[in-house]
């Protein structure tokens, strides 16, 4: 982790953990949008935005790479009630695909997300599968 | 007219058509065996002796198949398409001569008689690809259309110098011109021109964007099925056959071989050489853009195309004798 | 698809010709070139120089129009099925299915999925089964063999086997996606899913004895 | 209705909606590519995928952890052995599972021989794209059949190895067989590979539909999230062999193969150049591979701590990240498959307009698509 990545995450009062394989750092979602464009100002290049379902919140993840051989993750946590962040499709422009697989298969809407729509998917599908509570159905045979 | 020559034309009629046959059957079967052996296999093997059986066992099939109509396609251009591209290529084969009085018809203009139906096929591609109100036909359509208009100009002024230094549009006097030396060796250039629009004229790779098949599945005919295809492909490698008749009557000698005696055998023979010269381009070039063809017509035949009659012209008056 | 299809009792005149019309049919098999998951790539190579397809005249055409035989070498996913059926019916009487690989059979590894159908045969009436994941190339060869053999011995006189056409049906909670503004088909249609208790596969030994109850 | 409103454009008659696939043959699988094209130019394109979903990152929640891997093999199924390779990767990370020194050669091994068929397959793709008929395409399956042999004899399946195990290899590679291997690569297949660069880059009408067509800068190419050989052919060094190594990679001579050029042609020689070094590189593995274990002891009952990793990979395709989350059950709470054809692929609308509708598929193969790991 570069200096300058520290900076910017202690500027949104991000909680870094380093004690795991990648250091992680938390922010709150109001700080989501502002803190990944901080990030990528210091020129932290995207590798992939998902998300894991925690039972009572959905964990968002977006993993960035700072120097050629580290990388981070930033997460923020949507509670079920409100499965809603703003979206980065503006600072990363290949978030956008993957902010609408989130949406695909767990629910979560990022707002100002241009295209907002199912992407995996039928747009006739109602379920969002990735989720705990969607469960695949027993096998008939 | 009389009675015999009555039979005569019936006769040379059914001959044609037989020829048209055959030269399809074995053409697209020496095409599939001869592409499959540059590609390291073996090409139809298991129906009939080498795979001879395989062609006419598809036009059983085709014969056969469901004809299909879309809904959204014109009706009537739709059934009548493939017939404008099936009788202008046929009809253009009756002025073919393939020795000194051995054909249906010794034209006094018998080269204007073949270049004037050629010029009818663009009209049969457009109707094709518009009336099956499918998008890939009709971009395949327009191509073939510009394509074809934009490659006859310099084709044409490629064989006009052949007819200036013939002095005739007669075939059988442009072949026995070539009793001496073949054109080829005269013009040079004029082969080039003729020999490039040629292949451009018959769909024929580098130049198959009308039917580019990565990009268009299967171009103008994507919508056609059964027989309908199959005149398609009819018109095709009639169209192959005739174009292939033009180079080697116009640059190659025709019937005429340096030291032995002129015979049809060494037209026919030249025939399928420069037919195998079109396969094996197909094995071998990939496809051009669409815009670097017209330019390479436009920007690079065209001028070279006048120039080479300006100079055959010159030459023509210069030494009369040679040239 | 049958040429005279109330012939009572064919005369010399039309079995002749059906014996050269199944001769045709089995010689010239024209698969459409649809590759759908991984089993595409064992379909490719079957086309390529060790194993060539082309041997039995057998060539793929791009356009859905001029093909005989649909070979669906992947998991049919909800997505994918109404495109899968759409070719299918874009495709010109005589045609058949060759259901290549266990996911085209079954659903294979991924039949506890939520988006794949429990096989080709819930959307198309498939002919030749071809197990494997993927099957060799050899295997893909054998199996158009015995279609060749299905072809060669179904009669067209009379014959059980009609003009088909699948109509664009999903299951009511999933409503058929529209491809684009210019797409023609109809929405609405109710999905009838095969009743089934065990898995369908049907080994290639069967399609050897199947026909000849239709002669 | 998919969400593509249509551009237009200024002073121009109505422009035209073009549906490339998915069943279309030069879409390599059942990608759906919806085009606004005015004449032939491209005005905007919008690539709609999923067609191939099959839920395979739900389907490994209800499997247990060593069971995944034969889903991971479906992913991208041109690159089999990169996808295993990277899934076990992050589970022994997360578990703390240590892999014998002889096991992670053989898997450097296969992975850089997959690499070689997988850009095969690039290589036929692209050339049957630009229209040569079959011929490279069917040259290109030569030297693929002579490597899927040596898969099939060592792993027992062609396409579908599932070879890889938590903690090491299903089997051991003889001695005889890597010698043959390595007989193949350093004799018979530099011969080959010669051929197929003399039938692609050798080739003038290639030149002119590849030459100055799709020109991006690396800059650009990194912003829209684009990894592997399309940027390394814009003059970057990223390559995570070299970056971040795994295996055996940092006891390898090998170069990242680069370009600055940065237009189709320069991703095609690329590619070649990839084939060349892997082909080099399996022949210093095979020289330098050691003896010993080829699969550490690990419980069929796999518990690792509760925790996620996400691990890096270089896959042929570009970066491929598998991200597990374990909640201390012997099934994973999340498996991910960061694909990097997924997001090279969301970089296509800003990649194809202004380019002429045969210059789509130039683009587009220089990507490589590969479905499968597109739509999991």
């Amino acid at each position: 982790m570069t200096p300058e990545v520290r900076a910017v995450l202690a500027r949104h009062g991000a909680v870094l953990d380093e004690s795991g394989f990648d250091p992680r750092a938390d922010v709150a979602r109001d700080a989501w949008r502002a803190c990944a464009a901080d990030l990528h100002a210091t020129g932290a290049r995207f590798f992939d935005i998902t998300a894991i379902d925690r039972g009572e919140a959905v964990e968002l993840v977006l993993v960035l790479v700072d120097t050629p051989s580290t990388q981070f993750t930033l997460r923020t946590s949507c509670p079920n009630e409100s499965l809603r962040a703003e979206s980065l499709a503006g600072v990363f422009p290949p978030a956008e695909w993957g902010e609408r697989e989130v949406f695909d298969l767990f629910g979560v809407v990022f707002e100002g997300n241009p295209d907002m729509t199912r992407i995996l998917q039928p747009d006739s599908s109602t379920i969002h599968p990735l989720r705990r509570s969607f469960e695949l159905e027993e096998r008939t045979w | 007219m009389s009675a015999a020559m009555w039979i005569h034309a019936l006769l040379w009629l059914v001959g044609l058509l037989l020829l048209i046959a055959v030269v399809t059957v074995m053409g697209v079967w020496w095409e599939r065996k001869f592409i499959g052996h540059l590609q390291r296999r073996r090409g139809p093997l298991h129906h009939g002796f080498h795979g001879l059986l395989q062609l006419p066992a598809d036009m059983v099939k085709m014969i056969s198949k469901e004809d299909i109509v879309p809904d959204s396609a014109d009706p009537w251009l739709f059934q009548i398409g493939p017939l404008m591209v099936v009788v202008p290529a046929i009809a253009a084969m009756a002025a073919l001569m393939f020795a000194p009085g051995f054909g249906l018809l010794d034209m006094n203009h018998g080269l204007f008689y073949i270049f004037a139906f050629q010029t009818l096929l663009p009209l049969g591609f457009a109707v094709i690809g518009w009336s099956c109100a499918s998008k890939f036909t009709l971009i395949g359509a327009l191509r073939a259309a510009a394509q074809l208009i934009s490659y006859e100009i310099p084709m044409l002024l490629a064989a006009l110098g052949v007819v200036v230094a013939a002095g005739s549009m007669r075939l059988t006097d442009i072949i026995n011109a070539q009793a001496g030396v073949w054109y080829i060796f005269k013009e040079p250039l004029g082969f080039a021109i003729f020999g490039i629009a040629v292949l451009a004229e018959m769909n024929r790779t580098p130049f198959d964007l009308p039917e580019a098949e990565s990009e268009l599945v299967a171009g103008y005919q994507t919508e056609y099925s059964g027989m309908k295809f199959g005149f398609v492909q009819l018109a095709e490698y009639s169209v192959l056959f005739t174009g292939s008749y033009l180079v080697s009557a116009l640059f190659l000698g025709g019937w005429n071989m340096p030291f032995l005696p002129a015979s049809p055998l060494w037209l026919l023979l030249k025939i399928v050489a420069c037919m195998t010269m079109t396969m094996w381009f197909r094995g071998t070039f990939p496809r051009l853009r669409v815009d670097s063809l017209m330019s390479l017509s436009w920007k690079w035949l065209l001028p070279i195309a006048l120039v080479n009659i300006m100079a055959v012209a010159a030459l023509a008056l210069a030494l009369p004798g040679i040239y | 698809m049958g040429v005279v299809d109330d012939a009572e009792q064919p005369g010399f005149i039309t079995t002749t010709l059906d014996k050269l019309l199944r001769w045709g049919r089995s010689r010239s098999m024209w698969p459409v070139n649809a590759g759908i998951a991984c089993c595409s790539l064992e379909m490719m190579t079957t086309g390529a120089a060790r194993y060539d397809f082309d041997r039995f005249g057998i060539m793929f055409r791009s356009s859905p129009r001029q093909a005989d035989v649909m070979i669906v070498p992947g998991p049919i996913t909800k997505k994918m099925a109404p495109i899968v059926q759409r070719v299918y019916n874009q495709m010109a009487e005589p045609r058949w299915v060759i259901a290549m690989g266990s996911c085209a059979i079954s659903g294979g590894t991924f039949v506890d999925s939520y988006n794949v159908l429990p096989g080709a045969e819930t959307i198309l009436p498939v002919d030749i089964y071809i197990p494997g994941c993927p099957p060799r190339p050899e295997a893909l060869l054998y199996g158009c063999l015995q279609l060749k053999k299905l072809i060669s011995e179904t009669s067209t006189i009379g014959s059980s086997r009609k003009p088909m056409y699948v109509p664009p049906v999903l299951p009511e909670e999933w409503p058929l996606e529209l491809l684009g503004e210019y797409d023609a088909l109809e929405a609405g249609a109710v999905w009838v899913q095969p009743e089934r208790d065990s898995p369908p596969v049907t080994p290639l030994g069967d399609a050897e004895s199947a026909p000849e109850d239709e002669l | 209705m998919v969400n593509f409103p249509r551009k237009g454009v200024e002073g121009s008659t109505e422009t035209m909606l073009l549906n490339v696939g998915p069943q279309h043959p030069s879409t390599h699988g059942v990608l759906h590519m919806m085009c606004e094209i005015s004449g032939e130019t491209i005005v905007s394109a919008k690539p709609v995928i999923g067609y191939l979903h099959r839920g395979i990152e739900k389907l490994a929640e209800s499997r247990t952890w060593q069971q995944d891997i034969v889903l991971t093999d479906r992913l991208d199924y041109v690159a089999q052995f990169s996808n295993e390779w990277a899934y076990c990767r992050a589970v022994e990370r997360l578990a703390g599972i240590e892999v014998p020194e002889r096991a992670e050669w053989l898997r450097t091994l296969l992975v850089e021989m997959n690499r070689i068929t997988s850009h095969l397959i690039w290589y036929a793709g692209v050339t049957m794209d630009i229209g040569a008929l079959g011929t490279p395409f069917i040259y290109a399956w030569v030297a693929r059949e002579r490597i899927f042999d040596f898969y099939e004899a060592v792993t027992g399946a062609r396409v579908m190895p599932n070879w890889m195990r938590l903690g090491g290899v299903h089997t051991d590679i003889d001695s005889a067989m890597l010698k043959e291997m390595r007989d193949f690569l350093e004799r018979d297949f530099p011969v080959e590979v010669d051929e197929y660069e003399a039938l692609l880059v050798g080739n003038e009408i290639v030149q002119s539909r590849m030459k100055g067509i799709g020109v991006f800068s690396a800059e650009q190419l990194v912003e829209w999230g684009v990894t592997g050989p399309a940027l390394r052919a814009s003059g970057s060094e990223r390559d995570l062999r070299k970056d971040v190594p795994y295996g055996v990679y940092d006891r390898l001579d090998f170069r990242v193969c680069t370009d600055d050029v940065g237009d189709s042609l320069a991703r095609c020689r690329v590619r070649l150049a990839e084939i060349r070094e892997s082909a080099r590189m399996c022949v210093q593995i095979i020289d330098g591979m050691p003896g010993g274990d080829v699969r550490a002891k690990v419980s069929r009952a796999l518990k690792p701590p509760v925790g996620d990793v996400c691990v890096r990979t270089e896959s042929p395709r570009g970066e491929l990240g598998v991200l597990v989350a374990s909640d201390g059950t012997t099934k994973p709470l999340r498996f991910r498959v960061r694909s990097p054809i997924f997001y090279n692929l969301s970089a296509m609308p800003h990649m194809l307009p202004n380019h002429l509708l045969a210059d789509m598929l130039v683009i587009f193969g220089g990507i490589d698509t590969s479905m499968g790991e597109i739509d999991r």
